[in-house]
Order: structure tokens, then sequence, then C-alpha cells
């Protein structure tokens, strides 16, 4: 094996072979070197939390990926190829500008023109003092209704946009909220009052990439028509026959759904 | 009971349609049982020694050598798939890649496994890298094979951390995004492992110059057996993929992957297959008629004794090599199921009958003027031990198909496939 | 603090990734590799200071002269001793190792009564009270020892009666003494004069007599050669090794030996190819041919071979009068080449078999061969250092086992001259153990001592001037200085030799041709070989080969 | 200078008696069999086997041919196939060398022999209580799960050495180093010797016409010469029966 082992020979035969072995296994090692390096590094520069996002974003169903610009009615049918954020989109203020549909009827669902809304559910409120006020949507609320237990970051941590902003448990599920955006937590509420977060966004907020106005009714029939689709099936509870409004803590009323794929869609799981 | 329930749903990828945990349960408990038995006989045999097996100084290999040869034979789909996708750049085999992984896998560390009974003295088995002679062929088969495997379980982690629970961990997802940008390398350094240990199996008896029946004459320092092997080793791959493909998709109730993934593949293997089979012919004639003449033994000594009649080499080289080859090229069959995978399962066998004679036949026939023909039949021991490894190779198998998603790279397309 | 499932499977592979990179499991994969070399229960073989012994293998009355390596006072090898002027070297097969024998399994470690536990107390106590309650009867199967003086002098105080079993090559030899009136055991065979030997089934080449003698001089004279020097024309109805390698094999009939002898006499007789009259077997030759299996050419072609090139003799596998009329025909008895008679005399023994009916005990040696039944139903004092198993003895008495006892030998029969060595006990006896002679003479110290019987031996060797001893270089008795010089050389392993035979000496005449028809004793390899067991590594012939069969009575 | 120790063994002498089995055992401290063992599990690194012309009646012969390791000089099978050097050709004296504490048991060398020399320990090596004490200090034990095979018994050659150290000599004295099978033999039919020492009997042996040895034409240049002046013995060197004027060269 090496020179000073016994049984190794100076000749050429064994030379060659024993050098093409190390070869093989450095380059072996290297590749899973190299691998756990960059992660490493991806970690270090806060690109981690956006491949993961990306990662998962590829994963999801087409029928979960609308553009925002279809759900405002602005486009017959696009596809979102951008893992949600339109701050990078070279389309977005060409298609922004588009007339927009109002979808009708929202099944219950209530939402404010003076909230952003991220796809993961959660609104963001700007403050007067530059930070921002992040809470559970009301699509939210009606399924999960009282969270059993919620864990929010500590102040002063940072949190990462479509990063697991809070984890909450609701009849033993585990749901890991994204974040809308990235900053530093100042204060914490929680399920008692009606937010969850405050945080300072890093430099001047960019929420661009935040659903609004037109676009939040679009999307929100949209989750209720998945709810409907996901609900419907051989053993699907009873639940809202059209035009119905959605009923308060879901998750209590039928407890017997598939709420794993519901929660797993709803907070855009990978 | 009903934590179990949901710990296996919360396990399976978001939308991916698998059977209910009960009836996975009831399909494993037979398996485990029957790994359970094997353990225990290789633990006899580890224990009492080798004497627990029925193998002799005559028969020195046994059914254990036979099996993992065959094995690692059918594992070559693993590199062979990989080398088409990366390196050839068949985009259109990729649905298949993970799951001839997991084939690969089995098959090498079952190998591995037995082999490590199979030894006398399984501590030592370091010896041979530490002490290598690197005229044996069996050294190099030991140097690619376990680095082969390091590679596998490399090519394996990727798939592993696609798990859904892993995934939800960030460190591993991004991990697995990292290393899936190099497999192309580790499945070029495979490639060129399993091309080399795949030879070497072969050469490994072509050297025998004390057993005419097995020694061949070679180029360079390889007998024509080396390069036998690697023919036969990646014409079968395929069709051993394609058997377990559609062994699960029976299981599954549905298609995983698309017909003409299944053509492709059954076109290669055939086309490889039928390669192997001309080269085999030759081979077949020069070596009787030349080599083992030369040191003066004729194809009597190496026929008359039943059951290993020229019948068996007739078989080998026409009904389960020619006639697949067949099957699985030509137009008309091709284009059916059916006849795919029965070229397919001849194929294989033919190939496991060629390892069977190489392996079994080089050792019962005499060689000296006044030896006597001799015959083995494996101890209950060998038999289980190795039983053992199939219900390895099973369990992992579920496992990976149930977690991971072995079929399509993604759930979106796996739901496409599962509905349409 | 809460650990997540994060931190759990991060902390695992961590540690795996620790341990691997840590000398922890290389360092003990190295010792794992060493432990391999020695497992603990792997024997290591005894260290201690090698040293070189001579003396004479004492299992079989061959008297092989053997050279011992000894390590740590224990025997660990054997050899032949090129110098020995009777084995040559030659050793059988299972001498080689006979140093194991002593740790045998079915080793004799206690005394037994009726298959319990008993004491050597309890033994000697029985026997006393036999002695003095009825005859008794010792039984010694190698005579000619120092202890069977011991033996005859106690039978002759207690009016018991001394008997022999005789090996089958000595009982081969007794019809010479029974038509000569000369003791068995001051016969012999004159091989080394012999140009053609005529076996009736001897296994003159599978450890008859002394294995080094006539093998030694088979090949150097006849093997391989087409026409020998010395023609060995083998009789036998089955190809055994000695008719495979013989000059000539002659298939007969299972037991038609001596039918087969009578032909030949027929022809010898009837076309005056030799010197006597007569007598005439009532056999013809036809009837001879039929009982043979032979035709009446082939019968008449041996005869004819045989006279070819004399001096001719003819050896039988057994007592079997008719092949030794053969002899007596030919003339070959007293002649050399022929049967000889050794110089000096010992009494006329007389062979088991024909006890007194009515007697109290026997006393059986551990000499005499375990397969030997003794036909009495007499209390049986067995003296044995190896359970042969099926005992019927009343009395099992654990002897000394290979040279745990000092004990002399005696001139092997079928040799021509006169022999005598000593073998030490050279090894401490493993158990609490008395040969016979120790046993008696608790009873009765005023019999022999087997020292003193054996420095009377030298002494009387030294005063006979005759001869010579075989040690490290061969010195003429006469070039020794004293007799316990003579005793000390022999001690050490050396061997007297007595002078050539002289010719002439033995008068058998035939009055008729023998009619009994007595069957030759079957022997196999193994007759020779005393104890009842073979060494452990025996196993190599009979069962990790097909080379031989385990003799039916012997014990792996 | 190196020597070619090889044996010249004449079959017209050997008579199967079998002793130089048991003395090789002996002096190599080889276990007795296991009472499960058989011919085929054994362990007889000289294995002494009984061949026939295959006639009937008075026209059978029988013969008997001692096999050990023939220490093949030319591509040595079992030193090539050995994945970890366990065998090796010492290059002093031509003797195939097996390193049993290097052995990892995988037997690959014993499907590499064509003369079947090779032997695997399947049981732990075992003794009767106390017999361990009448093993020979020269030699180690082996242990369960390697291979092993005639040495030529290298322990002699080892002490032949020291002896000639001792007395500070560069070769070995002759008489000083011959195995135990070849000292063992009744008959004198095993001849050992330096093959390559023109006056050494063995290498006049080796040449005579009646000379032959196994599977030459495998081109395994096997030490191990047999004689034999039967015509049906000689035929037993190659499978296809040569006639015995070819038997020798190869």
């Amino acid at each position: 094996m090496f020179p000073w082992v016994d049984g190794f020979h100076w000749s050429p035969g064994h030379i060659i072979f024993l050098s093409v072995f190390f070869t093989v296994v450095l380059i072996i090692l290297t590749t899973f070197a190299w691998a756990i390096w960059r992660t490493a590094s991806d970690f270090r520069t806060h690109r981690a939390t956006e491949t993961c996002w990306r990662l998962n974003f590829a994963e999801l169903p087409e029928a979960e990926r609308r553009c925002r610009h279809e759900l405002a009615g602005r486009l017959p049918h696009r596809v979102c190829n951008n893992a949600f954020d339109c701050r990078h989109c070279s389309k977005y203020a060409e298609f922004a500008v588009l007339p927009s549909k109002t979808v009708a009827g929202n099944a219950g669902v209530n939402f404010s023109d003076n909230l952003l809304y991220h796809r993961g559910h959660t609104w963001v409120r700007p403050e007067d003092n530059g930070t921002l006020t992040i809470g559970l949507d009301d699509f939210a609320h009606h399924l999960i209704g009282h969270p059993d237990s919620v864990y929010l970051p500590a102040k002063g941590s940072e949190i990462e946009s479509n990063g697991i902003a809070w984890r909450m448990t609701k009849n033993g599920h585990e749901i890991g909220v994204r974040a809308p955006i990235d900053g530093t937590v100042v204060s914490t509420g929680g399920a008692k009052d009606a937010w969850y977060l405050k945080i300072r966004p890093r430099k001047p907020a960019d929420l661009r990439h935040l659903l609004r106005g037109p676009e939040v009714p679009g999307w929100l029939a949209g989750e209720v028509d998945r709810l409907q689709l996901q609900f419907s099936g051989p053993d699907a509870p009873p639940c809202m026959a059209d035009g119905g409004t959605l009923l308060p803590d879901l998750m209590d009323v039928m407890p017997a759904a598939d709420w794993d794929t519901v929660l797993a869609a709803t907070f855009l799981e990978g | 009971m009903g934590n179990l329930l949901v710990m296996d749903r919360r396990l399976i990828a978001r939308g991916a349609e698998r059977t209910s945990t009960m009836r996975f349960v009831l399909w494993l408990v037979p398996w485990v049982a029957l790994l359970a038995l094997g353990i225990y006989a290789a633990g006899l045999c580890l224990y009492y020694g080798l004497n627990q097996t029925h193998m002799d100084n005559r028969f020195a290999f046994g059914m254990w050598i036979f099996l993992d040869l065959g094995m690692i034979a059918m594992g070559a789909g693993a590199f062979f798939t990989g080398f088409l996708v990366y390196i050839l750049k068949q985009e259109d085999l990729k649905p298949i890649l993970n799951s001839a992984v997991v084939v690969g896998l089995i098959c090498y560390s079952g190998a591995m496994a037995v082999l490590m009974v199979d030894v006398g003295q399984p501590l030592r088995a370091w010896f041979t890298f530490w002490h290598p002679n690197t005229h044996s062929m069996l050294t190099e088969v030991t140097f690619c094979i376990s680095c082969y495997l390091l590679v596998l379980i490399l090519e394996y982690v990727p798939v592993l951390l696609q798990n859904r629970q892993l995934r939800k961990v960030p460190s591993f997802l991004v991990f697995e995004h990292q290393l899936h940008k190099l497999v192309p390398v580790l499945a070029a350094v495979g490639a060129f492992l399993s091309f080399f240990h795949q030879g070497s199996l072969g050469g490994l008896y072509g050297v025998l110059r004390g057993r005419p029946f097995a020694f061949r004459q070679g180029f360079a320092i390889w007998p024509s057996t080396f390069f036998l092997f690697i023919l036969s080793a990646i014409a079968v791959g395929p069709s051993f993929l394609m058997l377990v493909t559609a062994a699960v998709e029976t299981f599954a109730g549905r298609r995983l992957v698309g017909a003409n993934v299944f053509r492709k593949l059954g076109f290669i293997s055939g086309v490889l297959l039928g390669a192997y089979v001309a080269a085999k012919a030759i081979d077949t004639l020069v070596w009787l008629n030349i080599t083992s003449r030369a040191v003066g033994f004729t194809p009597g000594d190496f026929y008359a004794y039943k059951p290993f009649g020229s019948a068996l080499m007739f078989l080998e080289i026409v009904p389960l090599g020619l006639i697949p080859a067949f099957l699985l090229t030509l137009p008309v069959t091709a284009r059916k199921r059916g006849w795919l995978l029965c070229g397919a399962a001849l194929a294989c066998s033919g190939v496991l009958l060629n390892r069977f004679v190489l392996t079994v036949q080089t050792l019962a026939l005499p060689t000296l003027a006044f030896d006597e023909f001799l015959q083995y039949t494996p101890s209950w021991q060998e038999v289980v031990t190795f039983a053992g490894v199939i219900a390895y190779g099973v369990i992992l198998y579920s496992l990976s198909y149930r977690y991971l998603p072995l079929f399509g790279q993604t759930k979106g397309a796996d739901k496409n496939v599962s509905v349409g | 603090m809460k650990v997540s499932r994060r931190d759990l499977l991060i902390g695992g592979a961590g540690a795996i990734a620790g341990l691997v990179l840590s000398p922890v499991p290389w360092k003990l994969l190295g010792d794992s590799s060493i432990w391999t070399q020695n497992f603990p229960w792997i024997p290591q073989p005894a260290r201690g200071p090698v040293e070189t012994k001579y003396s004479a293998c004492t299992l079989c009355e061959a008297g092989c002269g053997i050279r011992l390596r000894m390590a740590a006072k224990c025997p660990v090898g054997i050899t032949g001793v090129r110098s020995h002027p009777v084995s040559q070297g030659a050793l059988c097969a299972l001498a080689f190792a006979a140093h194991q024998l002593n740790w045998h399994p079915r080793r004799l470690r206690e005394v037994r009564h009726a298959g319990h536990a008993a004491s050597w107390a309890e033994a000697q106590a029985a026997f006393r009270k036999a002695c003095a309650e009825g005859p008794i009867a010792i039984i010694d199967g190698r005579p000619g020892r120092a202890a069977s003086s011991a033996f005859e002098a106690f039978t002759r105080n207690h009016h018991g009666s001394y008997q022999v079993v005789l090996s089958a090559e000595s009982q081969a030899l007794s019809p010479y003494a029974r038509w000569s009136g000369v003791s068995v055991a001051s016969l012999g065979y004159d091989m080394e004069n012999a140009r053609t030997i005529v076996s009736f089934g001897a296994p003159l080449l599978d450890g008859w007599g002394t294995p080094g003698r006539f093998t030694r001089l088979w090949s150097v004279r006849a093997a391989g050669a087409a026409d020998p020097q010395l023609r060995l024309i083998q009789i036998e109805p089955s190809l055994s090794r000695t008719a495979a390698r013989a000059w000539r094999w002659i298939p007969v009939r299972e037991a038609s030996e001596a039918a087969l002898a009578a032909g030949l006499a027929r022809v010898l007789l009837e076309e005056h190819m030799v010197n006597a009259k007569g007598p005439m077997p009532q056999l013809s030759l036809a009837e001879a041919a039929a009982a043979t299996g032979l035709s009446t050419e082939a019968i008449h072609d041996l005869a004819h071979t045989m006279l070819e090139n004399r001096p001719v003799v003819v050896i039988a596998a057994g007592d079997n009068p008719a092949i030794a009329a053969l002899n007596v025909l030919l003339g070959t008895v007293g002649a050399p080449g022929g049967i000889v008679r050794k110089r000096g005399d010992v009494p006329v023994q007389i062979a088991a078999g024909s006890l007194p009916s009515s007697l109290r005990a026997v006393l059986v040696d551990s000499t005499v061969p375990w397969e030997f039944s003794i036909p009495t139903d007499a209390e049986v004092f067995r003296f044995a250092a190896w359970d042969g198993g099926g005992n019927k003895a009343g009395w099992l008495l654990p002897a000394p086992g290979f040279l745990e006892e000092l004990t002399d030998v005696p001139t092997p029969p079928t040799f021509s001259r006169e022999t005598y060595a000593v073998a030490l006990n050279l090894v401490a006896p493993s158990t609490e153990v008395q040969s016979a002679a120790q046993f008696l003479l608790k009873i009765n110290p005023t019999l022999p001592v087997v020292k003193k019987v054996i420095q009377a031996r030298c002494e009387e060797i030294f005063r006979g001037r005759k001869g010579t001893v075989y040690g490290e270089h061969a010195v003429a008795v006469t070039k020794i200085d004293s007799a316990q010089h003579l005793e000390e050389q022999l001690r050490q392993g050396a061997v007297w030799v007595g002078d050539a035979p002289s010719s002439g000496k033995l008068q058998c005449d035939l009055k008729e041709w023998p009619a009994e028809n007595r069957l030759a004793r079957t022997i196999n390899w193994a007759t020779a070989w005393v104890p009842p067991v073979f060494p452990a590594l025996g196993t190599k012939l009979y069962q990790e080969s097909n080379l031989r069969e385990l003799p039916a009575g012997r014990q792996g | 200078m190196s020597a070619r120790y090889g044996f010249v063994i004449d079959l017209d002498r050997c008579t199967g008696c079998g002793a130089c089995m048991v003395a090789c055992a002996a002096e190599n401290n080889v276990p007795p069999a296991n009472p499960r063992a058989t011919p085929r599990t054994g362990l007889t690194p000289i294995l002494v086997r009984k061949v026939s012309n295959g006639m009937e009646g008075a026209a059978h012969r029988e013969a008997f041919i001692p096999i050990a390791c023939m220490h093949c000089g030319n591509e040595t099978p079992c030193v090539r196939v050995c994945p970890q050097q366990a065998v090796e050709v010492d290059k002093e004296t031509g003797i195939v060398v097996q390193m049993p504490q290097r052995c990892l048991g995988c037997r690959y060398c014993m499907t590499a022999c064509p003369y079947h020399a090779r032997y695997f320990n399947w049981w732990d090596p075992a003794w009767p209580a106390g017999m361990e004490r009448s093993l020979n200090p020269g030699v180690a034990v082996r242990m369960r799960g390697v291979v092993e095979k005639c040495n030529m018994c290298s322990a002699r050659l080892h002490s032949a050495k020291e002896k000639a150290a001792a007395a500070g000599r560069k070769e070995i004295d002759p008489a000083d180093y011959i195995p135990a099978c070849a000292e063992a033999c009744p008959t004198g039919a095993i001849l050992f010797g330096n093959l390559a020492d023109k006056n050494d009997p063995v290498a006049s042996a080796s040449h005579s016409s009646d000379a032959f040895r196994l599977l030459a034409r495998i081109g395994t240049e096997p030490k191990v010469y047999y004689k034999s002046t039967e015509d049906w013995v000689k035929a037993l060197a190659e499978r296809d029966s040569p006639q015995p004027t070819e038997a020798q060269h190869g």
C-alpha cells in the first residue's frame, strides 16, 4: 500500500495500480468534500434559505405556482418560474400595468386591502416607525383556529424571507410558517393578539413580491378551490357546498381529513 | 399505532400515492423474518467457521461466489444507466436513474456482505488493501468494488435526502442540491470502476491456467473473459432494471415510467447481448480448439460429465443469448411489453447461467488424469444466508420506493404519471 | 433547551464522522487481525530445551529403532534410525505419531472393576485372593522380555501356567518349531540371501515382521526392475499393497493357499524338480487347480518360476503347515536364504488357547493384543494402557503408555539373528499406572526385577563376547570394556545384534503331507500394532483420505 | 547461490503405507481430523492417492501417487492469484511459501491449483486434552479459516540455516535439511534435494527417462517429479494420455 508497508514493490505494475486507486479515492473524497464546502459557504453567505426555498418551489405542482398576474386576471395563464420573487422578475413591470379583473365571491375568507399577502398565508403591514408587522391571514385562521402551541423566534434574531419564520402545532401537526420578508425580530406577539412578529427589515424593505389589491381575492379563491379539491374524494368529510362559506377551526371540525397534505399545500411545504 | 400511521404518512412525499401503512407492514413482515433467518445463518458461519457450509477443498468456491457474481452483473444497470444519462446524455432514461442507483446499491452491498461471510478471516479483509498483490484479479475486484460501493452510497445520498422529512432540514437540502450538481463526476468514476471490476470478475477465472476449463487467452494482461464479463454485465444490467421496474409497477398497480424508457433499455440490452453472444461464440471456439487442446484437454474432458453436458453451453448461447437478443431488438417483439420482459428475463438467466458454469463447473471438473468428478450441494446455512441478502434487498428497495422519489424527479411528474 | 430533529440528525452524522476519523476504529482493526493470529483457544507449542534421544519402539514386537525429539521433557517428534540394523530407519505409518498416544482420549487413567472405578489396593487384594483360592494363568504377548521372566517366576511359585500369544509372523514359523523341536523364538527368515520369495498372503510390504527390513531390501533389490535380483511372488485373493508392488501377483480363491501349496508340491515331486522324495500330497494337481481357480499350467509355471533363481523361500501369513511343508520339500529349511535358526536357545513356549479349564484368575499383560479373546470364564485382570472398548474383563488395569516404563526389546520374530535392546522410561507417566510386572512384584517381592534382569542379560551378552552393538557407531562386543558400559550403551538406544545364523542345525522330516488345512490368520496393515487405539493423526490415513480403512476393532 | 529444492518420487517404490502423511502432519502440527471431517475437508499437506489402470482380474494394477504442493516454478498459479501476497516464491530456495497469518481465507488459490494440493482449515485446530504438549515447538499452529499446504518443512530449513550460521557457514549442510515425508519414507521412494545442483541425486533423477511431472504442459514448471517404469503410470501425467516418450518434455 505504502513504500514502508510490507508487500510494496517498486514495479511499474504496482505503482500504476496504486496511483490509479489513490486518484480514484481522491476524486471521490474531493467530490464529497466539495459538496460539503459549498453547502457551508451557502449558509455563510445567507444563500441557503433562498436555495432551499427555490428547491421546494420547484417541487410545487403547477396549480400552486400560478403567477400573481393570472390571479389578478391580467393574464389568462402564466406559471411563476421565479420562486414568487417578483423583485427579480423581468416581466413584472411589463404585466403589472395591464388591467385586472377582480374575482367575485371569496367563500367567507376575509382580507384587507391595506395588508400585503405572502403565498405562505402570512400578511405584512408596514408601520410608521419603519418596522413591519407580520400575521397569519384569515384563510390560515379558518384552518387552524387557535394553535396548540407557537414557537416564535427570539427578539433580535434574524428571519429570512421564505425561510421558516415561526412554527406552530395543532392536533399533533407541525406547521412551519414561511417568512414573507427578511429582517430582525423586534417584538413578538402570538395567537391571542392579531399579529405574530414585528420585524425591522435589513435595508429599506422592497415589498414588491407580496400580493396586494385584486390579486388577493383571486389567489384566495384558488386556495379555497384547492381546499375543496383536497376535501372532496371517497372518504372526505362533509364540507361546504358551492357558495357556502369556510367554517372556522376546520381542523377541529373535521379532524379526519388529510390535514397533512392540506397544511403542506397551504404553507408551501416542498 | 395511530402514531405509526402519522409517521408513515409524513415520510411519504406530499401528493405521492402509496399503499396503506397496514398493507406495507404486512408486505414487509415475511421479508424481515427471512432477513432475520439469514443473519442467524450467517452468524453460525461466522461463529463456528465455514464448516457450516458444504464447501470443501475441491469446491473452495460455492453457491455464494456464483450468486455474488450474478448479483454484481445484475447491478451493472446502476453504473451503466448513470453512464448513459450523464456521459452519453440520454436524458430520457433519467426517470429510472434513482431506481437504478438503489438496485446497484443493493446488489453491491449485498454481495459485499456475503463475501464477508464467505472468507475464512473476515477481520483481515483489509489486508488486501494493506498488502495488495496487483497481479491478482481479486485485488482489482476488491479495490474497485469497495470504491464503487462508496460511489453508490454517495449517489444514494441525494436520493435519500429528498425524503420529505429530511429535506425540511435546510443543511441537508442544500447539501443534496450541491451533491446533485456533482453526480456526473461520480457517474464517470463509477463507470470507470465498474468497467474494471466487472472485467476482473471475469478475469478471476480466465487467469486460472491450472483450470483449463476456465483458462483463456487474452489481450495484454486481461484474458478474454475479462471483456466478455464487461459486455455481458452491461448487456444484462438494463434488462434487470426493466424486470425490477416491471415488478414494482405490478405491485404499485400503475405505470411508473413511460413505455419509451422500456423500449430504449430493451434495445440497448438487446444490441449489447447480441454482441456478447457473438464474442462468446468465437471465444468458445478458440478456447476449445486451441487454448485447452494445447495443454492436453479435449472437449470431452469438459462436457462428458452430467449434468454439465454440452447442452448447457448451447442453452447459454442460443436460447438464453441469441433469442433474447432478438426479442429485445426486433421492432415486432420490442413493441410488446410482454415480449420485452420475456427477453429481459431470458437475458438475465443466460448471464446467471454463465456465472454458474464458470464457478461451479470449473471446480467440479477433474484436472489431474486420476481426479474424479465431484458434486456439491449447498448447506441450508448457505442458502438461507443468501436468501437473507435477497430479503435485505427487497426491504431496502421497498422502503426507498415508499419514502423516496425513485421514479421521476419531481412530485409533479410523479403525480402526472400516477394520474395518467 | 429543546433538541430538534435537525440537531439529532446532525449530531449523529457528526459523531459517526468523528469516530471514523479518529484512530480508534483503525487501531481496533489492527488489533483484531493480530487477535485472529492467536485466538486464545489455539494451542501454543510448549517451549523448552530441545534434545534428541534414541530408543526402541515398544508398540509391537518389531522393536524398531526410533529417534525422539524431546522438548520440555516431552517427545515432540519421532523418526527412524538409519543405523539400526533391523529397522534400518524405517517405521510404520502410525509410529510417527506414537508420541501422541499417551494423551489419547481412550487412555486408561484409573483402575476399573466391572465397569466401575476401583483402586490398585483393591485390585491387588482381589488378585492375592484369587492366587490363594486356585490356579491362575498369566498371558504374555511378547515373550523373552525381562517382564516375561517375572511372569514365569510368578507362575512357577503359584502353580499357575504361563501362556504366550504369538503374533501372526511367529505362528507362521510354528510348524517348523513343531517339526524340529526348536522354539519359534529362535527361528527366522534369512531374507537377505534369498533371491525368490513366495508369499502366501503375508503383507511383506505392509508392516510384516519389522517394517524396515524387508521394504528396504525390496526397494533396493526389486522395486521397479523388470527382472529384479529379488523376486517377490505374492499369492493373494485380493490386490493388497504387497500384491500391487510384487514382481508377480497370483490371485487365488479365498483360503485356497494350502491347496495351491499341495498343487505346487505335486508338480515339484512328480517332475523331480527337488531332491526330496515325498511326502506326496493327497490333493491332485487338477483338484488343486479347481480349488485355487488357477489353471494347472499356471501352477506348473509357478513351480518353475519358483526354482528359476534360488534360493527361494516360501512365507505363509500364519500357521499353515501345508505351506511350511513346501519349504521342507524345497530344502530351504536350515539353508541360507531360507528358514534359519538363530544362535542360542530360548525355552519352548506353548501358545495360548489351550488354557486349563479350571482357572481361578487370568492376568493378561498389556502386550497381548486387545482383540485376543481370553478362552476362560475365570476372573480376568487385564492390563492395558488404552481402552479398546467392549471389554469383558473383570479388572481393567491402567498400564504404562508409550515409553512410560523401562523394558527390554528381545529379538523380533522373522529376523535371522538375535538382537537385544532397551527402552527407557523417557516419559513421566501421565497417570497413576503400573505394569503387570510391578503389580506382581507388589504381591511377591521375591520376583526378578526388570532392571536386574536387564543387567543380567547385558552381562550374559558381555560374557558371550559375540555380536556387535549398533549405537552411534557399530562396536564389536569384544571391544567393549565392561558389562556396565554395554548396558549403558543399550540404555542410550543402541541395539546388540548377534552373529550370523548358523545354518544346518535344523531338521524337519515330514512323515506325511500335513492334512489339516488351517486357515491363514487374516492379517491387515495394523496387525502388528498392539495398542487397541491409533494415534490421533491416524485420521490422515483413514478419515481425511481414502488411503486406508480403520481396521475393525481399532479405535481412532 | 540460490537453490531449487524439489522432490523426485519413485512410484515403483511407493507402497502407499502413508508414513509420509503422518510424519508430515506430526512435523507441521497439522491437527487431527474433526469428527465431521471427510477426505474432502481434511488437512493432508501430502496426500497419497491410489490409482489403478482400470483393468479387471489379474491384469488389474494399482499404484500410489503422493501429492504435495508442486512448488510450481513458473506462473505459480496460487502466487499470482492471492490478493494479499500471502503466498510467495522464495527466491533463495524456490519454495512456494504460504503465510497463514497473512491469509484471508478467500480460497482463490485453491481454485487456482490444478493439483488440489491446498487445504483450508475448515475447523479450529483442536487436539485431545494434553496432547498439545506433543506439538512441534518449531512450527506455529494455523488458525481456523486460512489455507495451508506443504512448505517443504520450512522449519527444518530454518534450523538448518541457524546451524550453518552458528558454524559460520554460508550454505546449509544438505544433510541437515530433509523434509519429514522424505525422511519418513520407508522405501526411500521420496527423494529430496536441490534440482539446481548438478551433483545432487535429485537433479540426475529428474532427468531420467522414467521421470515425468503432472500436467507439465500447463507450463507451471512443477518442482515435484515422479518416476515410474510402468507406462500406464506414466500416462497419468497428462489428461490425454500421451506416449511415455512425450511425458517428459513440457
